[in-house]
């Protein structure tokens, strides 16, 4: 069974799926306890990777190969390295809370939501686990139907609107990199990505294949300035799907850049950083400075999201003029690790926050700042989550948000001063606008007589937002054990990173 | 014999405990439960802390520097929690361990009434926590954990009553401010990293001569100096912590919080915290005259200016902020001249006298049923005798009167810059000089609004008692200069501080003023190059600390109290009339000071109002017109009007399609003749 | 001389033949109620024809009569799947046409013998076969278009189809006549040798293009697709639904035989035209497809673009362009089947189901449709881990290899475009309130709704199992 | 002297006036018909020069067979022409445009 734990872990939600679709309109309640049951039982295979894989190996485990298309040599091959383990387990941890989650808010098809949320978590594993170019591509692109009809059926009023721009949007990310993808198959015969980054290729056909794989992975992520389907689809989309979103899905962005863009581009890569890594200092400045002025709750914390998610980029991209400016492969490691931790932690973080609003908006129904104020007067119990949360948000040490800036802020300033300036500009612009918002929402006296009525969290959402500050909080004070999961795979990139094509 | 990691360990986690109890618990172990949690876990780290400076003091213990568990660990970079405890630690420690044990008493009492009884209690158990991790630190890391989670803690109690739209502006306010300064901070860390590849403290400061001849290139061809670039941004993080100027707005509005909070937060340990915190990288500063200078000078003016700034302030606890803000500035002019110790000593004397002041202070509040206005008070002094006298004995210690814990510690500081040479040091001196006259201008006013001359409220025996239980909700809304009831003396949980506190405001100067600056008494802790052993210098001349305050007497400060005494008196006491002519006569200054030099209003409007409209603008010009309505909807809308216009092509009528086909025909034919030849 | 050996490998179509005369016989003797019986002949005649397809399958390439006729690998592929298809078309067509008063003996004939032109014009070896393979299916498919003979748009749209079509064939025939001059040939196999050393290249050229109009007009490829948009509205769905099936695979035979077996040599001529066809087609089809409002209609344009993809592999000129265009038509037989399938099930008396928005709230009124549409949709948008994405892949990789990326990379652009009516569809049906007072359900008995299922299933398990499916495809044009 | 190149000008005139008159008509179906048939006619005179020239029968036995389904065209086309007059009482090729976009 466990020589297969990989596919295991991406066929069973997904199979897992079918029941719940049968059980139907009719049966709510089956249909949520068995999907309940599947996502629990993800997690808890999920968590046998802890032991199976050996962190002092930098290569590749638990490996799957058998072959798909014997025609073009296309294979179903998966394999994890730290990096990979990392973010499944996140992606399994958030598949049970988001069905928790959703419980009793859904009401319309429930059952049609939990089988899309488990075919969704299935397929997202398996891009975390492919090693084969075009199972990445299939898993990568299949996650979008899921993810459209939840943001469509269960989103809010403009939710047509964003579903099509966040499928179309993400869909042209991609399809250049299809091409890219077909171009080097040409080149090397196949399209499993060990040998992709072992060929070798002109600085040329780097650039192109650079932008193309950008495109993509920038959109995922997303960057500046391919963001804005991100504010759209948080805003419309039901609690559970933003949680998701946020929580996974922009990670397979950053995952994406570690998969391709650095192995399979080095030099180009690094020829290109200064446009990433300026792309990311935008986010974390003209983001920041957006995130200030919004009105939606939802659409502040998608750009904060944005904002955060720079730190991944810039972690990742520091790395290069690191290794291969300063020499220095300690410090592209340290920027590298923060660009995971922060993936990790802006997980728990933007999910936590993602549930905190959605436990507002099934109460108030509006999702507006200003229809709030002194919600602290009537709701202590989120009050204190949502403190928790926004300061973690704001990278309070402590809290996991603090972690990855942290070190990444630190790995810049050994690259370049100033990155490291606009980059810790991010202390002073996310305090503003984070904690304007809880000035807003949660202090003040009770302005809207509706926010008197509101009762404190049930124990459903307690549970969420418990497990969400239990990570958020166990991050933030001993990151060690997560560093030390993704050490070696990171140390292999960073390796890989000196190795020139041309 | 060494010192234990366990006791250290309980001096730090026992008030967390306190903490969770009183903060999950609340409900269930109700008040009294609450307040003996937490005081109880902060009375043990209060004795062990006593214990720890024994030990090292009397006992003769090593220091002791040790990692509890490694935080992260990446090729050569790592950064662990873990405790340095020197002399300089533990007299920390022991300040902040001890006033906030004072403080959790009072509290019982200035609480009592308030419905967020518990979460108080749990706050400020919090607080001494984080202070304690960031005093007990032995790396930068940590440092900053402390320096954040003090912050969050001031963010929670400056917005303790967050129903005040004023409170919850305040904390807002002050945690951004802070934010600014955090992020000089920790590009310092960054800094720190990159030259000398280590967050620990003890290998940092080791190599910290590696420093010297080092540059940061900012630009093509300009290089700053590596150790100046790494003090000043680490300084700015002071400047936010330790309210120096122009960073210095919070903290003033920070007195929205409850009193005990001003006494424990923003008087007496987390402002000190950048003091500390300089004190702790004297080596690193001691690499740079310039940031020196720099420290000096922006201490010397917020010394000066905001002491000013005390002079015009009618509310009992903004006079005593304003003093905050200026005692710090001292402190900072201390550290500014290598006078480390100098500045760590009177950031303990401070704390005690600054803790006492505001304790006194928010007493006199509780008698006045939460009013705060000076010009509605007057003549306390035969309603609150013990209030009034150890209100006294702060302020004396305040003014640097000689015997009294400040004389020392700031007639150290002026003599110490005196003695220095750097440059600015003439502005530096004038400033502290002139800052002792005004402190007692100040300090005198509003000891004789306060407790002398005649009163200024009356007294209503109305529908009396009961009616100021939720005083919270009608603080400042009921009529100034009414009272309900007469005033009378606190209860012994406020008033035991206040003694407790008295005594060392009194005489905690005398006695450790020999060691502490002029006997090396921190040892290693502390590093002053010879050059600038300012100190050192003072020591030639010190006989004794009983000499020392009887040659102050004949000193400039001294007379200048004197002076100030003479004036306010005069004012206060025979013609209050005076003073408003001085303030019709001095409009334009008073203006000025009245508005504290116009920093908050420009704050706010430009980084406010400017950083929402600069969002407006990116926003809507940015996101919504251009990459949206342009580009993405733009394109889509085009595609759309493409189509519209294509599918007329599609005619129905046949001749057209025929045509088409025909068309189609003689291009491929054209196109042959064209390309294919 | 045709001896014994040819009749046997010609045997399929020649028992098609005798059999669609056979039902023509039957039916006229049958009573109305009898019909089903029919019904269900027509569909074993079709699966016996695969049987014999198969089964007589030489293990290479044979001719017969002089090379007239050729069967090899490519013919079989075409000619399964062109029975397979008409089963479909069958099957879902019933209650449609039931409900409708065209439950006639003259829809199965014609459509049988339209297959048996796709047969003969797949296996052509000469000029004179692929004509008349070509007139055999277009001339039963006129009939087809008119089958309904009260509409006034069913005929509107015969006449259309008749005129253009008769132009096409003209534009056809005229080529052939100057390749024949040019080359002195109408074998196929010979033209391919006497192409090159003839003596008016230019002649020849010419005879190509004409060609290729012809072959554009059978794929409906712009700017020869005018008639598509107005034939599918017009015709019955039932017929819509076979002319946008079958007769893919025959245009692809057809243009494979032509310019392949018969002009490869001038690949290089007809390459780049293929790509400006392409061009058009991708963007006309993806374009105009985005405001239409009649689903019909809508497919229609989409099988503009497709064609255009088909082409993509088609101007690789190689075996592996040849094999993914193969694949690219299969799939989009399937697809379109599946998707008129759709619309038939849901269609009744009374209900054509054709505009986009009757699907309203389809998912409230009928998830498991609304399901396979999605799943159509996503198919043919050509979205992982749909079938359609897989053959868009291989056209694209095929077009690539050629040195097209340029075309590769516009195929992209307008696949982006696409998508978006795709998802207009899935969005009508899944996030639009039902109108009120609308009823829409799955029709017909347990046989259409189950192949019907298996159907859209099948893109999707193909999808994940294409590979044994491209082998075939690819194994039919090495050597 | 006559040779093949008039033929194939002949054919191509014819065919050119096919094509034109497919487009220029305006008015009457029937028309249209007959320009197809002229349309065939021209390509057979090209077969059947062709074939001649080349001294090759192959294309005279074509032109029989397009002969035979031009028949058969025209037939369908009648009949097509004969539904669309009776559905809409007019084979004025400019009313026929119920369907387009």
């Amino acid at each position: 069974m466990f020589n297969h734990l990989l596919s295991l872990l991406i066929w069973l939600p997904i199979v897992g799926a079918i029941p719940v679709l049968l059980a139907g309109s009719g049966r709510p309640n089956t249909a949520r306890w068995i999907a309940l049951v599947v996502a629990i039982l993800t997690f808890v295979l999920s968590l046998y990777l802890l032991p199976m894989y050996n962190t002092a190996d930098s290569a590749k485990q638990l490996v799957e190969s058998h072959v798909w298309i014997a025609s073009l040599g296309v294979h179903y091959s998966l394999a994890v390295d730290g990096i990979s383990v990392a973010l499944i387990l996140l992606t399994t941890f958030v598949g049970i809370l988001v069905i928790v989650g959703a419980w009793e808010v859904i009401q319309t098809n429930p059952h049609q939501y939990m089988a899309a949320m488990l075919v969704l978590e299935g397929l997202m594993i398996g891009v975390f686990c492919a090693t084969d170019a075009l199972l990445f591509y299939v898993f990568f692109e299949a996650m979008l139907i899921p993810m459209f009809i939840l943001i469509g059926v269960w989103g809010g009023p403009r939710r047509v609107y964003a579903t099509l721009k966040f499928f179309i949007y993400t869909f042209f990310g991609s399809i250049f990199m299809l091409v890219g993808l077909i171009y080097l198959y040409l080149k090397a015969g196949s399209f499993d990505l060990a040998t992709l980054a072992s060929l070798p290729l002109t600085m040329q056909e780097q650039t192109w294949l650079f932008f193309a794989f950008l495109i993509a992975f920038a959109v995922k992520v997303p960057m500046v300035p391919v963001h804005t389907w991100l504010p759209d689809a948080h805003v419309e989309a039901p609690t559970g799907g933003s949680v998701v979103l946020a929580a996974v899905m922009l990670k397979i962005g950053g995952y994406g850049f570690l998969r391709f863009s650095l192995p399979i581009t080095p030099d180009a890569s690094e020829a290109y950083a200064w446009v990433v890594i300026g792309l990311s200092l935008i986010a974390v400045v003209y983001i920041g400075y957006i995130a200030l002025v919004q009105e939606d709750m939802k659409k502040l914390v998608a750009y904060s999201s944005v904002a955060h998610m720079g730190f991944v980029t810039l972690g990742i991209f520091i790395a290069f003029m690191l290794v291969r400016g300063a020499g220095n492969a300690d410090a592209a490691k340290l920027g590298m690790q923060g660009a995971m931790v922060q993936m990790i932690s802006h997980g728990f973080v933007s999910g936590a926050m993602f549930s905190c609003i959605g436990v507002l908006y099934d109460r108030l129904h509006t999702r507006q700042i200003k229809d709030y104020g002194g919600v602290i007067n009537v709701m202590p119990w989120f009050g204190f989550f949502y403190v928790l949360f926004a300061m973690a948000n704001s990278g309070m040490p402590g809290t996991s948000g603090f972690v990855g800036e942290f070190q990444v802020i630190l790995a810049s300033f050994q690259a370049n001063p100033w990155i490291a300036f606009f980059a810790a500009f991010t202390l002073i612009i996310s305090a503003a606008y984070t904690l304007y918002m809880v000035k807003r929402v949660l202090w003040g006296d009770i302005t809207n007589p509706h926010v008197a009525e509101m009762k404190d969290i049930n124990g459903r959402e307690w549970l969420v937002l418990g497990a969400f500050a239990a990570g958020t909080l166990v991050l933030g004070i001993w990151p060690h054990p997560l560093v030390h999961l993704m050490d070696s795979s990171v140390t292999q990139l960073v390796t890989q990173l000196g190795n020139h094509k041309i | 014999m060494e010192l234990s990691t366990s006791v250290l360990l309980t001096i730090a986690l026992a008030p967390l405990v306190g903490c969770l109890l009183a903060g999950f618990f609340g409900r269930f172990i109700g008040r009294a439960g609450a307040h003996t949690a937490t005081i109880l876990g902060v009375a043990i780290a209060c004795g062990l802390s006593f214990y720890v400076l024994y030990q090292l003091t009397a006992g003769g213990a090593p220091v002791y520097n040790q990692n509890i568990y490694t935080w992260f660990e990446i090729g050569k970079y790592s950064a662990h929690v873990g405790f340095l405890i020197d002399r300089l630690t533990a007299m920390m420690m022991v300040v902040v361990t001890f006033v906030s044990l004072l403080v959790h008493i009072y509290t019982i009492g200035y609480m009592h009434e308030d419905p967020g009884y518990q979460r108080f209690f749990s706050y400020i158990s919090l607080f001494t926590f984080s202070m304690l991790m960031l005093v007990m630190s032995n790396n930068f890391m940590q440092l900053f954990f402390g320096w954040e989670a003090v912050g969050l803690v001031s963010y929670l109690l400056i917005g303790f009553w967050f129903k005040r739209p004023t409170a919850i502006f305040a904390n807002l306010k002050a945690f951004v401010v802070n934010r600014v300064g955090d992020f000089g901070f920790l590009l310092g860390i960054a800094g720190v990293l990159y030259f000398l590849g280590t967050l620990d403290y003890a290998t940092a400061f080791a190599s910290a001569d590696s420093l010297v001849g080092k540059t940061l290139q900012i630009t093509q061809n300009t290089h700053w100096d590596a150790a100046t670039v790494i003090c000043i941004f680490l300084f700015i993080g002071a400047m936010g912590k330790s309210a120096q100027v122009p960073l210095h707005v919070w903290l003033p509005d920070s007195m929205e919080g409850p009193t005990p909070i001003s006494a424990l937060i923003h008087a007496a340990t987390m402002v000190t915290a950048g003091i500390f915190m300089v004190a702790r990288m004297s080596p690193l500063f001691e690499l740079s005259e310039t940031a020196l200078s720099f420290v000096m000078i922006i201490g010397a003016t917020g010394a000066l200016f905001t002491g000013l700034i005390g002079i015009v302030q009618n509310d009992i606890k903004r006079v005593v902020a304003y003093s905050t803000l200026s005692q710090l500035g001292y402190m900072t002019v201390a550290l500014g001249v290598s006078a480390y110790a100098g500045a760590v000593f009177h950031l303990m004397t401070h704390a005690f006298f600054k803790a006492l002041l505001f304790l006194g202070a928010g007493s006199v509040i509780i008698a006045m049923h939460h009013e705060q206005d000076m010009r509605y008070m007057g003549g306390l002094r035969k309603y609150m005798p013990i209030t009034w006298i150890t209100m006294w004995v702060g302020s004396l210690a305040l003014c640097g009167v000689p015997f009294f814990a400040g004389f020392y510690s700031k007639d150290a500081i002026i003599e110490a810059v005196g003695e220095s040479h750097r440059w600015g040091s003439h502005y530096a001196y004038f400033c502290v000089m002139a800052g002792a006259f005004v402190t007692a201008l100040y300090t005198f006013r509003q000891m004789y609004m306060t407790f002398h001359g005649k009163e200024r409220f009356t007294v209503v025996h109305d529908h009396g008692h009961g009616h100021h239980v939720d005083h919270i909700d009608d603080h400042g809304h009921h009529e100034q200069g009414i009272m309900h009831e007469t005033p009378h003396e606190t209860p012994w949980v406020v008033t035991l501080p206040l003694i407790l506190l008295a005594i060392p405001s009194l005489l905690v100067g005398f006695f450790t003023v020999e060691p502490l600056l002029f006997r090396e008494w921190f040892g290693s802790a502390i590093h002053v190059n010879e050059a600038n052993n300012v100190l050192g210098e003072l020591a030639k001349e010190f006989h004794g600390s009983a000499a020392m305050a009887l040659h102050g007497f004949f000193q400039l400060p001294f007379l200048l109290v004197l002076t100030a005494f003479a004036i306010q008196t005069y004012i206060y006491l025979f013609n209050p009339a005076v003073a408003d002519r001085i303030k019709t006569t001095f409009k334009p200054i008073y203006n000025m000071l009245n508005h504290k030099y116009w920093f908050d209003a420009v704050y706010y409007i430009v980084f406010a109002r400017g950083g929402i409209a600069l969002g407006r603008a990116l926003w809507k010009g940015g996101d919504t017109a251009v990459i949206d309505g342009v580009l993405v909807d733009g394109s889509a809308n085009l595609v759309d009007r493409i189509a519209g216009g294509v599918r007329r092509l599609q005619s129905g009528y046949l001749y057209h399609y025929a045509f088409a086909m025909i068309l189609g025909l003689i291009l491929l034919l054209g196109g042959y003749w064209l390309v294919g030849q | 001389m045709a001896n014994l050996n040819d009749i046997l490998i010609l045997l399929p179509e020649l028992y098609l033949v005798v059999a669609a005369c056979l039902l023509l016989l039957l039916d006229a003797f049958m009573k109305p109620e009898q019909r089903p019986l029919l019904h269900w002949l027509s569909i074993a005649v079709l699966l016996v024809g695969v049987y014999l397809v198969v089964e007589g399958q030489p293990s290479q390439a044979v001719t017969a009569f002089n090379g007239m006729f050729v069967r090899d690998g490519v013919a079989e592929v075409l000619k399964v799947f062109a029975l397979l298809s008409t089963v479909l078309v069958f099957v879902y067509a019933k209650p449609y046409l039931m409900d409708r008063k065209l439950f006639i003996g003259e829809f199965y004939t014609l459509t049988i013998f339209a297959v048996i032109g796709i047969m003969l014009l797949v296996s052509a070896g000469s000029l004179i076969t692929v004509y008349l393979g070509l007139e055999q299916l277009t001339l039963s498919s006129y009939a087809l278009v008119a089958l309904n003979r009260d509409s006034r748009l069913s005929s509107e749209a015969a006449i259309k189809y008749f005129v253009l079509g008769a132009l096409a064939s003209g534009m056809l025939l005229y080529g052939m006549s100057m390749v024949y001059g040019a080359t002195g040939t109408l074998d196929l196999a010979h033209l391919h040798m006497a192409a090159t050393q003839t003596s008016m290249p230019n002649l020849l050229v010419f005879g190509l293009i004409f060609m290729i109009v012809g072959i554009a007009f059978k794929l409906g490829a712009a700017p020869f697709h005018m008639w598509i948009p107005d034939v599918y509205q017009g015709a019955p769905t039932a017929v819509t639904i076979f002319i946008g099936s079958a007769p893919k695979l025959a245009a692809f035979g057809m243009a494979y035989r032509l310019l392949a077996n018969g002009l490869g040599d001038l690949a290089h001529h007809w390459q780049l035209m293929l790509a400006c066809l392409a061009v058009l087609s991708l963007a006309i089809g993806n374009v105009v497809a985005l405001v239409q409002t009649n689903l019909k209609r809508l497919l229609a344009y989409s099988t503009i673009s497709h064609m255009g993809y088909l082409l993509l592999g088609l101007v690789n000129a190689g075996p592996e362009g040849y094999a993914s265009a193969l694949f690219y038509a299969i799939s989009y037989a399937l697809m379109s089947a599946a998707a008129f399938g759709v619309i038939l099930a849901l269609a009744r008396a009374g209900f054509e189901c054709e505009e986009i928005d009757d699907l309203k709230g389809l998912n409230q009124r009928s998830p498991w449709a609304a399901f396979l549409m999605m799943l159509v949709m996503f198919s043919l948008a050509g979205v992982p881990p749909m079938f359609g994405f897989f053959a868009k892949l291989l056209v694209f990789q095929a077009a690539i290899h050629a040195g097209f990326l340029w075309l590769a990379l516009v195929g992209a652009v307008f696949a982006i475009i696409g998508l978006y009516y795709y998802l207009r569809v899935v969005k009508v049906m899944y996030f639009d309130k039902p109108v009120e007072g609308t009823e829409i359900h799955l029709q017909g008995d347990v046989s259409v709704r189950l192949v019907l299922s298996l159907n859209v299933l099948a893109l999707l398990v193909l999808g994940l199992t294409w590979g044994p499916l491209f082998g075939w495809c690819q194994s039919v044009f090495v050597g | 002297m006559i040779t093949l190149s008039h033929f194939i000008v002949l054919g191509a005139v014819l065919f050119c006036i096919a094509l034109a008159s497919l487009f220029i008509n305006r008015k009457n179906v029937i028309v249209l018909l007959m320009s197809i048939e002229l349309m065939l006619l021209a390509v057979n005179i090209n077969f059947v020069a062709f074939s001649r020239f080349l001294g090759d029968v192959a294309g005279q036995v074509f032109v029989f067979f397009i002969l035979t389904v031009a028949a058969a065209e025209t037939a369908i086309g009648l009949a097509i022409l004969v539904l669309l007059f009776r559905n809409r009482s007019t084979i004025n090729v400019a009313e026929i445009d119920s369907m387009k976009g």
